[in-house]
């Protein structure tokens, strides 16, 4: 670790943004270790979702008036934002949905049951959130495209070999994998999964909705087909997500569902679709969650990602060495490749009982199956306790958690 | 009480919204296309009469308020004699001028009252389609959104 | 009209809760008139939402730790309140969406494609938003179920002779009419329309997105199957909707998209579904939107049903007096039972023209087809203005509308 | 350090927690019943064997945290020998305790250390899971959920 060579990252000045970190709970610090499930959200967030309810707010797209015009150029401005945050082509590659959940949903119930036959497979792997699994098995088991499943190392990574094979048939039509685990940390690498894919002539979805958060993503370098993404965890507010897609794709793909906004013309007879991307967004969107997470997108490029990835490679080596020393703990996977999202067991402890002692000294773990209930089968595990970082950790917090862990060993031993 | 609309509304505007003087379907026509506006339910068919090269006459039948009406009248005059690149240029100066304002090129002289619409963003949309339709086409595609 | 027999409703306090109106268009006051498409938020629904951001906010369902039980809690909230304000039987009637479209999409995809078979029959109205078309129009042509039209007066009113008649054959399943039009002002009467579907045993579904914002709706009363609304127009935020349906409609229904949180348990042959109404509920909910609407019904259950529909039917009425004396301008529809959503049209001017004259004055109306095509259609016009009150309105603000209406008309006279 | 927590984590709760005395398959049993708690992956197996109408003993398989395992063994001792309908009293009673911290009545002596769990409103289906097994059980139902 080399302090001169990294960016600079007021951490201290980072904190200051978030007005929640100043809470107390139980007259405890609180120590906010769960970014992973959702982050805190910073002023220029919470700013800009009030401006536009107090100052400039009222439907969009379909104004004539001064309110109108304006919100509508305030939300569809975040559309520029998440394009230029992935690299995307244009901004007609962005579809908003409600979260990264919604996304994946869209992308099977469109492409998968239009484009994908029966016969065909969608290949997933065993570390998926259940948001990246449920509607790959609704799907097979609604137009019988097959569900295969690529096998993870011990280490908790993909294991490349055993990918590769299950793509050399050529049914594989789509692979969804995650990009980051949400209880591994693991990144896994997504220009050799996508290269390889490609290869074999399946198209693949990236499940970003942790790794956005940490790490740069350009998605025409990666040349990623679908890509999603959840607001609520990159500093923004609940209620958006999104969906990255390949013009080309979202062209050919038929809207899921229908209504204001996603038309062209309607008569009783037959309907025509407004153009990509809005052929896929029906009713009212998401203004004020778009305005608000157009204000997270900004405020996490204006800290930028090489000093947010250095940050979070400094705490998690910190946390990997200060946990991996604690007597019964068992950190979850030893990836190469890793993020600051670290899953463990405490001998004799409960997951859950640990995460209630913890917070009863003000820190805040994730505990249970963490929506991989799969995943926690291969480990051998029913549930983990999962500390996860944002931007506004501090080394501080991670030595109290460490701290507190080891008094929880010593409550029930 | 609106007089600080008068840029946007200028009297040629107001009058070729209510008489235009090319709106109809020509009776002969080598190309047509149909732009539509989903956003509002404008919509323009715009129909062309080519002489060789050049265009001899646009004709088009609109539904629409004053500035698209408008719009597809002064279009309809200013593309006579021109060529399929000359018409490419001037929708380009055109969608420009709508979009800034700016409408300093002398091309541009008969259309030059439309410029108001830049200050108005909804509105730039009823200015330019009727451009998108001609542009269909003349590409010989049948439809053009203003989306 | 007796001042004395209507409940007190104090227009100038009320207009204080809400800060944007004290803005400013272009010089003039602010005449927002355009409510039907979204409303206003007022002070408390910021404030809550500021509030969670600030200082109470995780993910939900999941968390063992303060922060998440706490937001758990203030979120769920949302749900007793939209119960109470229906006056549901239970709050697992109550499946929080995206907004009215999606909660239309969700019945149209889950009821439609499982309980509805083909040779059964959907029976919408002439006067429907594309919310409740365009889904049925889908399901029709994805699974072979017929869609009904029912016609309306040239009053503006659902004709119910030949909505009966729809009916006659038995074939229809579902009955999905709007509660309130949002472009004719019109309230259908809802209780008939149902007595008369449950008589040849059909479901209905209501479209009280407009209707929830000016009257009490009692969903035991009048014995309805689904009903939609959407948060945003009842002065909530965006990205939220609601479906209410009955818990045996629910129960039957599969869910539509899959991920965490509607799962009961996961392996890859074979998931379970979490109990109603949560199956329907994949991925992060939103959370804060939640918690805004959550401030907004609480806000306007304060205020109550019977003064705003008083203030509304005063509005109405002086605003068709003030309109219908202008010259050229022809109010569209004219329905015995209506609320405070006015369409007309101008001798000699487009609508849109109308909007841009109106907003030079900072007067805000809609102009368009208000996302209802084929109701233009049977009308015979290709769009009108629209003026809609909400709680905030004035009688100034309406004098204010038919006085520059008047200089609009010399404009283009 | 973790002395305001001794409430939730009485002694009998981490003793029971840790080597529950019912923790285990019954080889005879007349009823059985899974409890599910969807939101944490907790899982509870309840197994009961009758004497005419009382039940005569109760054994569990579990997989979850100190609160559900000392919950299932509390409980398993305190409804032997007690008819359906007692139990569904109970049943009541105890869920009442977990939820209000009110532990008053006399048929809730043994169980009383549970009713710390009030003050922690996810950990509440911890302590209840076991019971809605049960009474899923009693019932003649495979299955129970937690939600
Ligand atoms: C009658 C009616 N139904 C449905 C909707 C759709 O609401 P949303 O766009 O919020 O889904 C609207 C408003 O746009 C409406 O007025
Ligand atoms: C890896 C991963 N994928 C998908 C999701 C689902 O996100 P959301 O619940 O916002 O749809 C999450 C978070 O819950 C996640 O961690």
């Amino acid at each position: 670790m080399n302090a001169i060579s990294k960016p600079a990252f007021d951490v201290a000045r980072i904190r200051a943004d978030f007005p929640i970190l100043a809470e107390k709970i139980r007259g405890k610090d609180l120590v906010f270790l769960d970014s992973a499930a959702s982050a805190q959200k910073p002023r220029v967030v919470i700013d800009a979702m009030v401006h536009a309810m107090e100052h400039q707010y009222a439907n969009v797209h379909r104004g004539l008036h001064w309110m109108s015009e304006r919100t509508t150029e305030a939300y569809e401005d975040v559309r520029d934002s998440i394009a230029r945050l992935l690299n995307a082509p244009d901004r007609s590659n962005i579809v908003i949905t409600a979260n990264s959940t919604a996304s994946f949903n869209l992308v099977a119930q469109s492409y998968g049951r239009s484009v994908l036959k029966p016969g065909q497979a969608v290949l997933i792997s065993q570390m998926e959130h259940h948001a990246n699994l449920v509607p790959w098995q609704m799907l097979r088991d609604a137009s019988g495209v097959e569900l295969r499943i690529a096998p993870i190392t011990d280490a908790g990574e993909l294991d490349m070999a055993a990918y590769e094979a299950l793509l050399a048939d050529g049914k594989v039509g789509l692979v969804s994998v995650t990009h980051m685990s949400n209880v591994l940390g693991t990144y896994t690498p997504a220009e050799r999964i996508i290269q390889i894919a490609h290869a074999h002539g399946a198209r693949v979805m990236l499940d970003a909705s942790q790794s956005v958060v940490h790490r740069r993503i350009d998605v025409q370098a990666l040349d990623v087909d679908f890509l999603a993404f959840t607001g609520h965890k990159l500093y923004g507010p609940t209620g958006i997500g999104v969906l990255y897609a390949k013009r080309e794709l979202l062209e050919a793909m038929p809207p899921v569902n229908g209504g204001g906004d996603m038309i062209s013309s309607v008569s009783y007879e037959r309907s025509t679709w407004a153009q990509v991307p809005h052929k896929f967004e029906a009713g009212t969107p998401a203004i004020l969650e778009g305005i608000g997470l157009n204000a997270a997108i900004k405020y996490v490029e204006a800290i930028g990602f090489d000093a947010i990835a250095a940050h979070e490679a400094t705490l998690t080596e910190h946390a990997l060495a200060r946990l991996s020393a604690i007597e019964g703990l068992t950190i979850i996977g030893h990836p190469q490749d890793r993020g600051g999202v670290i899953s463990f067991t405490l001998k004799g402890a409960h997951a859950h009982d640990v995460a209630t002692l913890l917070d009863r000294q003000g820190i805040a773990v994730r505990a249970g199956h963490h929506c991989a209930e799969p995943l926690m089968h291969r480990l051998g595990l029913e549930s983990t306790a999962r500390a996860s970082f944002g931007l506004y950790t501090t080394m501080a917090e991670i030595d109290a958690l460490a701290d507190t862990l080891d008094q929880v060993r010593v409550f029930f031993k | 009480m609106f007089e600080d609309l008068r840029d946007l509304y200028q009297q040629v505007i107001l009058d070729r919204g209510r008489k235009p003087h090319h709106g109809r379907r020509l009776e002969v026509f080598d190309a047509e296309a149909r732009g539509d506006n989903p956003m509002c339910g404008d919509r323009v068919q715009v129909f062309v009469r080519r002489d060789g090269e050049a265009v001899a006459e646009v004709g088009f039948e609109a539904r629409g308020c004053a500035i698209s009406i408008a719009s597809a009248d002064l279009m309809a005059e200013a593309v006579i004699g021109k060529t399929a690149d000359e018409i490419a240029e001037l929708t380009t100066a055109f969608t420009g001028m709508a979009r800034t304002g700016n409408g300093g090129a002398p091309q541009l002289a008969t259309l030059r009252p439309l410029a108001g619409v830049h200050e108005y963003p909804s509105r730039i949309k009823c200015a330019t389609l009727p451009w998108m339709a001609l542009k269909a086409a003349m590409a010989g595609k049948g439809n053009a959104s203003s989306e």
